[in-house]
Order: C-alpha cells, then structure tokens, then sequence
C-alpha cells in the first residue's frame, strides 16, 4: 500500500506526459505550486492545463511553455491584476500560441461534478444571455423533460491527472485537508490518475473539524512537500503570502525578468 | 475629515446593505464596502464568498476570496460546487456584488475581452468567475465600478453577465431568476435602470461632483433623473471605520 | 432571530398544514421521530409523505391515518424485516388507501439534489432495465447533448415541509449535525420550509469532525427536543434502540395492537 | 465442528471476496460475510455502506447499515447523495453483495412486489433501495439467498434490479457498466451465469448437499456444470470468527 507514496519528481515523471490533459487545482488554499514548477523542470510540452482560476502558477507553466490549451474560468492574479504572462500567450502567443476554453466558475464545478459522478455532463442554470455560449462549444442548451423549461449543459471534464495540495496522508495514502476545500474531491475522483503533496505524513489521521477524508484506494500517488502550496497556504501549517502575489506581478510583466525566473526554477 | 472619491464610493455602496441581508462578495472594493456595512450599520450581514464560506466575519480585509480568515471566521465553509449549486443557484443569496470592465446602459457587464475579436482580443481581460451566475441568481445586483468613458461604453465588446439586456422583459425571457442590476455605485455618483426602459438614469451625485462630469464620464448620452439628489457625505464613523480596516490614512 | 427557536407542537401546527407534502428525513439516524408523533397527535389528514427509508416513523403515520401518498425508496423496518401498516395500507388500503410513487436510493437522492439546486430535474445512471419506470411517472429518458448517450432524468423534489433531527443549535438557529448525515442538507434546503429538531440548544457551536453546519436563515424553525429521533439515535447523545425496532414488527402486526399504542400517542 | 446451512452459505460468501476489494455491503447476510471476510482471509476489504460509510470497520455486527459503529470506525463519512454519485455511479466499488425475494435464471431480481399487478400486490415488499444502481454500476454483484421454489422462480414478478436481463449482450444494450451477477450463493451450493448464454448454472454444491436437491429447490430446470464440485467445508477458525461476529452458539 505504501508504494503509493513516491516523491514528487518521480510521481510527476510517472503520472505527467506531454500532450496530456493536467488539472491542479485548489481554490486560492491548497495549490499544488511546487508540482506545477516539477512539471516545470521535467519540461513537459502540449498540455491542456485545466483550472478554475489559473493563478501564478498556470502563469509559470504557461511562460515556460508546457501549456497548448488553457480551460478555465477566472485568469487572474487574486487580489492584484492580471496574469502576464497568460496575457502574453493569449494576445501575442508567447512563447508558444495558447487555444482557450473559456467557462464560468459554476460551469467549472460542475463540469468536475459530473466527470467525479461518471456522468457526461451536468445540468444547470447559466451563460444565459451571455456571449459565453458562442465562443465555448462546451456549452448546450437541455430541456427539462418533465417541465420543459430550458436549462444548461456542460459536459464533464475527466483530466488525465488531476493534481492538489493537502494538508496530510497517513501511510495508506489516505488524504486530509481542511479549510477551502474548493473542487479538491472532485478533480482527483474526476480524473485517471492523481497525485496529492502534503504537508506531512502521519501514522494516523486525526479527525478534524471541518475535514475531507479522500480513501488511499481512489488517490494514485501521494507525494510528501512540506510547504507546496507556496505562495498559497495549508490552514494549520502556513500562511498565504500575499506578498508573493504582488511581487509576481511585476516578475511576471516582462519576459525577460520572467527568463530569469525560470532559469532558477530550472535550476 | 476630509475624503477621496474612493471612499466615497465605498462608503455609498456599505449603506446599500441593509439588515440581514446575505451579500454574496467579490474581492476588492465589494469585500471593503460589505465588511464596511458590516463594521457600522448591518451587524447582521452575512457575507458570502464564492470560496466556500459562508457567514465570515473577517478582522482584516483579506487580499483573495479565498484568505484564511475567511474560513476560520464562517459559519460554514462548503465546497465550491456546493456553493454555486446549493446557495447561490436557487436564489438564497439576497444581494450580489460585482465590479465591470466595461459596462453598458442596461448594466450589461464585460469583464472578459477589450476588442471586438474574441480570438485576437486587444486585451485579454479575466474572464468570467463567478460573475455571469451571480448576475443571474442572487435577488439583486449592485455593480461598483469607476465610471469612465473607458469604461462606461455604449456597447460592451462581450457580454461576460446580463443586466437587463436588451431591455424591459430580456430577464425574464433568458429565464434569469433575480432582478438584476438595481444600483450602480461610481466614484462620482449613482445610477438605477428606469423603472419604465431598464436604462440606467443617473438619480444622485456624490458631494462635488456635477452632473456634466458624470455625463463627460459616459459613453452614451447619459440621462440625469429629474429629481438627481446629493448622496450624504461620508461620517466620521463611516471613514474611521473604512481606514480601520484598509489601514489607509486620511489623505492630504 | 431567537423567534426562529419554538416548541415542537408550535413548530408543527404552523409548519405543517393537511394536504402538504411533508419530508421527514435521517438515514437510520437522526431520524424526527418526535416530530412524527406530534404530527399524529396534531391529527393531520392527506398528507404526501416523502421519505428514502420510511421506517418505523413512518409506519406508525400511515397507521394513524395522516397519510394519502407515499414517495419513496425503501420501505422496511431495517434490519428486522417488514413494515406492516405500510403493507396493510398498501395490500388492504387499511385504514385509508395511500397512493404510492416508488424510486430507488439514487433516484430519491438525486431528486433531493435537484430540489436543493433549484434545479427542476437530476441527471443519473439508474432505472434502466427494470420495472420501475413503466409504474413511476416520474422518471424519464434524457440524452447528452455532447456524447449521444441516454442517461435517466428524475424531476427535482421540493416538499413543503422538510424535517430533521439534529445535535444542536446555537441560539441564533444556527444547527449542527454529525455522524451519518444522508440527506439532512438537502431536505433542508430543498424544502418550502423545515424544521430542525435539536438534542441541545447552545450558546456557540463547538466546531466537531464531521460536522455539518446550516445556518439559521436557512431554516424555518428550531424545537427543542431532547431524545427525539429515538429509537433512531443522535451520534453522541444516544445509541440506536435496536430492541424497539424489533419490539415494533409485534406491535405493528396487528391492527388492535396498534390501535393501542396509536391510542397512548394521541393521549 | 458441526454447521448449520446458512453458517456454510455465509463462509462461502465470504470467501468470494479477495483481497483489497471495495465492497458494496448491505445488511444481514452480506454484511455478517462481508466482515467475516475482513476477520479472516481479507484485513484489507473494505466496507462501504450506502449509508455514506467508507471502510467500515465494526467490531460487532451492525443491526442497520446506518448504526453509529459504523460512521465511528469509517475512513470516511459522505453524504447519501455522495454516496451514489461520486463513490458508486463512476464503478469505483468492486463488489456489491445484493439480496433478493425472487431470483430468475438470468440472476434478475425481485424485492419489489409478490403478485403481477403491481398495483394489487399479493405481497408488498420493501421496495429497491440502493440495489437497481448497486447492479448496475457495481464491477460485479454476488448474490446471496436462500434457495427454495419460492424464491427460485421462472419470472420474477417485477424487475427490481437487473442481472444478466434477458441474455448475452442486455447489459451493454442497458448503458449497466458492471460485470453483473457473477455469482449467486445459496445454502444447498452456488450458481454461476454460463459464459456462453448467461443462463445460472449450479456449479458447487456444499457438503451433503446433492444436486437433485437444489434442482428440486429451483423453480426452472436447473443446469448442472458437468464439473460440478464440492464446497470445501468451513474450517473450525471459520466457524468461531462467525460466531464471535453474529454470537451464535454451536448448533446441537
């Protein structure tokens, strides 16, 4: 049982191929941002990263090429501005051009619902009115067939690899985490294979408040990275740091100061 | 004590909340005037972020949506499906809070593309979050938004959430559940949509300003409501409160 | 806000109304029993009574009469065998007939799901190749938009009333509940209005592993009753009286021997 | 040590499960066979409940799927809801373990209604519960009952839950994503669907038991496998971790 815990470089090599289609996700808490620079150094190209709100570190993986095709909801740098390099791709397709499929949060989560529920879609009420629908050809309207009123569908989204944080594992690989939990459940039972850091692992999980127990048996590897979710936090062993958010955005603002960062993220 | 226009809009958009209204928060100047309302007139507000937490009673303005203190201060914390499906989708949210890019006369909002082509836009804005079903479902809408020309256009380049549309009876026909934009709060003043045409009609002006600067800071002919009032300058309260809780000073 | 928080006989004569269609809700725990009794004793008259697992609780309201529709998707008394009101209704329409729709767990749960989303309508994989469609109006086919395939649609469930027993509140109305929570959340937020039953009224709710929170704007009212899910159990508070289950199949067996123990119900 | 039917038809269940296989357990039989597994040949079997219990592991025999011991000791509590659409739904259970009232050839059944008009049932059952979707989407069902004319029938009065349907390639006609019935375990023997024509075929008889029996025990012509063996009989550790679990004495 214990084979599933490996350390982070091997899980990325093991689990990440080009061209495969990568979600990482957790909502502002629990990023997985030092998988996301591992797959970085690994050099990995084509990607579809998947991702409801491609903070900085979609915005590394973009500049530094891995990425084809971004699906999301909300580009942006939270609380600061825009996402550069991400801007860069999209406006002028550097380094390499990036396809967008663009949704809603709601449409994102529920596209995660449905690929966690083996559906292969899901129904809900949104885009209506909006210019969404004509640039997104993953979104269909539904009738109900017991009303007939109109609704919308979004069909499910079954990564390939699905990719979070958490706070701990005990040795089983069973996962804990608390706090935001955000679409952390459904993009690891959504996808074919995952992949949780964490910040410890532990003989035995104490039952907290607040928390979700994934089961070892539907998690493919866990890997142990104290502090992987930085700049974001795990409630309980770290603080976001917000500072770090700023200092991104002029980083990221050129691609020449962005070169020098990835040079060190290479290492 | 003196004031910047800022404050003022901050301040004009806290005193929207009422009572115990649910206040559905983005970051920013939404967080700021929700937690400002919540700090002077509406104890009882509860704030609702798109994170997953409900009822947070943060002791700092948190920088993201998803900051730590929200999740340690909520009456709940649920996952994100859970809070777009279960409370925001069947209207349990009294009052959404949005900010625009770009916004129309009928409070139609763009926070997605600048430029007409979608494919090759000439900005590549954030996009959508959850904006498009907050627009849709919460009761009603308060946009606040800097106004000008650049930003208060004739047409949005891409409607990223409905307002009113295309006017009277677009909601209801698109089968969108809540009112829609009732306020929209500027740093010179205030627009409502016409009870008549839906066509936001500039009905107060902050302390100073005048109705040519709001009409200046409007891509389309703004219309002034025949009895525009002056919104109540900001109390001493309402600032001490507002720089308690964004540490700003009180400017020169 | 405390004039959420009433007794139980108030709750139930504002709440529940003759003709209403009335959920009460726990699987296995937390079930309102109390709350049944009350509506006995309240002597409601053709209701739709909702339920997954109409156990015992709901024996005892068909027996007495207050029922003339059955949703549901179980009707046993677990672990023991059968429900005989229930089939005494049923078989000899004893002693008022009571129409009957019948889904499956998935089904029910589905619809529950719907009816909280303000959604009218669930999609699932279920139903396909048995019996149950051609008897049941209420479930129908639906195809994906994006795949082709045929999946089954359920319509969304928005009882009246919904009811629920819980651990505690806190006096804002504010409830808290743990353990085994089925559909709690659902029923409660899927209904027009609801009822929480609570073993404890507090005056801040400790945070407990497991535990789920609704907050008191989403529901109606609160009453306080200690012991009201027996012989079904509150985690923490009680343990399942799996000796009353069994003493309830000889009770029930009979329509004089329940006639006694409707008769020191009612009192 | 001397046995009774039912002890040989619970060891015999429990030995079909194997290893770390998730199983999908309902109350009485599969759960006393489930959890003797989990005491004897399988410490790594996990129990899941449709209560929303993941990796139960009760130190006694719960009297309901929803006892307290069961959510004390799980990896993981989850909703209803969850339960079926995220834990069952995608196939992520292995095995389920399904009781029935009437049984057919194809391993379809019936806890629904006794009685062709469902509308006037002779007997009123308790209905389907989780079982059409435990069918369904489980990886393969086991089916654990009592063997009698009764039970064993021609055509079951209502389709519950779906075995093999009505032959080879219903279930992939169906969009059911499992295996199905696999096997179906009695107190005279087990029945296992031909690979050929899914017809259940009796392939074990357990000890003193012979195949005129279950013939006569069978409400169609029962097919014999024309290697049909032996049931090996419950060893002494068997019968004790039994009896420990369901507090039986030795029958005299």
């Amino acid at each position: 049982m214990t084979a599933r815990i490996v350390s982070l470089a091997e899980a990325v090599a093991e689990l990440v191929h080009d061209g495969d289609t990568v979600a990482l996700e957790g909502f502002t808490h629990l990023i997985p941002v030092a998988a996301g620079h591992e797959i970085i150094r690994q050099r990995r190209r084509g990607l579809t990263l998947v991702r409801m709100t491609p903070d900085i570190v979609y915005d590394q993986l973009i500049g530094a090429g891995c990425a084809a095709k971004l699906i999301f909801s909300w580009a942006g740098n939270p609380g600061v501005g825009s996402l550069h390099r991400f801007r860069d791709a999209v406006q002028h397709a550097w380094p390499v051009p990036l396809e967008i499929e663009e949704h809603s949060h709601a449409g994102m989560a529920n596209r995660y619902v449905a690929g966690a529920s083996g559906l292969p879609f899901a129904v809900m009420r949104g885009y209506s009115g909006t210019d969404l629908p004509a640039h997104t050809a993953t979104v269909a309207p539904i009738q109900c067939p017991f009303t007939g009123e109109m609704l919308t569908a979004v069909p499910a989204l079954n990564p390939d690899v699905g990719i979070v944080h958490a706070q701990r594992a005990d040795r089983r690989g069973n996962v804990q985490f608390w706090g935001i939990t955000g679409v952390h459940k459904e993009v690891v039972l959504a996808s074919a294979r995952s992949l949780v850091t964490v910040e410890e692992i532990v003989d035995e999980l104490t039952p907290m408040p607040g928390a979700v127990v994934l089961p070892g048996w539907a998690v493919t590897r866990v890997a142990l990275v104290p502090g992987g979710a930085h700049p974001s936090y795990a409630m309980g062993f770290s603080e976001r740091d917000n500072d770090h958010y700023q200092a991104w955005d002029a980083i990221s603002r050129d691609r020449d100061t962005f070169g020098q960062w990835l040079t060190e993220v290479l290492g | 004590m003196s004031w910047t226009a800022d404050e003022m809009m901050t301040v004009a958009a806290a005193r929207a909340l009422r009572g115990d209204t649910r206040c559905f928060v983005g970051i920013g100047l939404p967080s700021t005037a929700a937690n400002l309302a919540r700090r002077t007139h509406a104890p009882d507000l509860v704030l609702v972020y798109e994170s997953g937490t409900i009822g947070a009673k943060p002791d700092r303005l948190p920088l993201s949506i998803g900051d730590g203190v929200l999740a340690e201060t909520a009456d709940a914390v649920v996952s994100v499906p859970e809070m777009f499906n279960y409370w925001l989708q069947p209207g349990r949210i009294g009052v959404g809070f949005l900010g625009a890019a770009q916004l129309d006369r009928y409070a139609n909002i763009n926070t997605t593309v600048i430029g007409t082509d979608y494919d090759d836009p000439r900005v590549r804005l954030p996009g959508a979050g959850g904006a498009p079903e907050i627009a849709a479902s919460c009761g009603e809408v308060i946009v606040v938004v800097r106004q000008s020309t650049r930003t208060f256009v004739d047409r949005v380049d891409f409607v990223t959430s409905v307002g009113h549309g295309k006017g009277p009876g677009d909601r209801e026909r698109l089968g969108l559940r809540g009112r829609g934009p009732v306020l929209v709060i500027t740093d010179l003043g205030v627009l409502e949509p016409d009870p008549g045409d839906c066509e936001l009609t500039l009905t107060r002006l902050h302390p100073g300003v005048t109705a040519e600067q709001a009409v200046a800071a409007t891509g389309w002919p703004l219309r002034i409501a025949p009895g525009v009032t002056t919104t109540e300058p900001p109390s001493d309260d309402e600032l001490t409160a507002l720089r308690s809780l964004t540490g700003a000073e009180e400017p020169a």
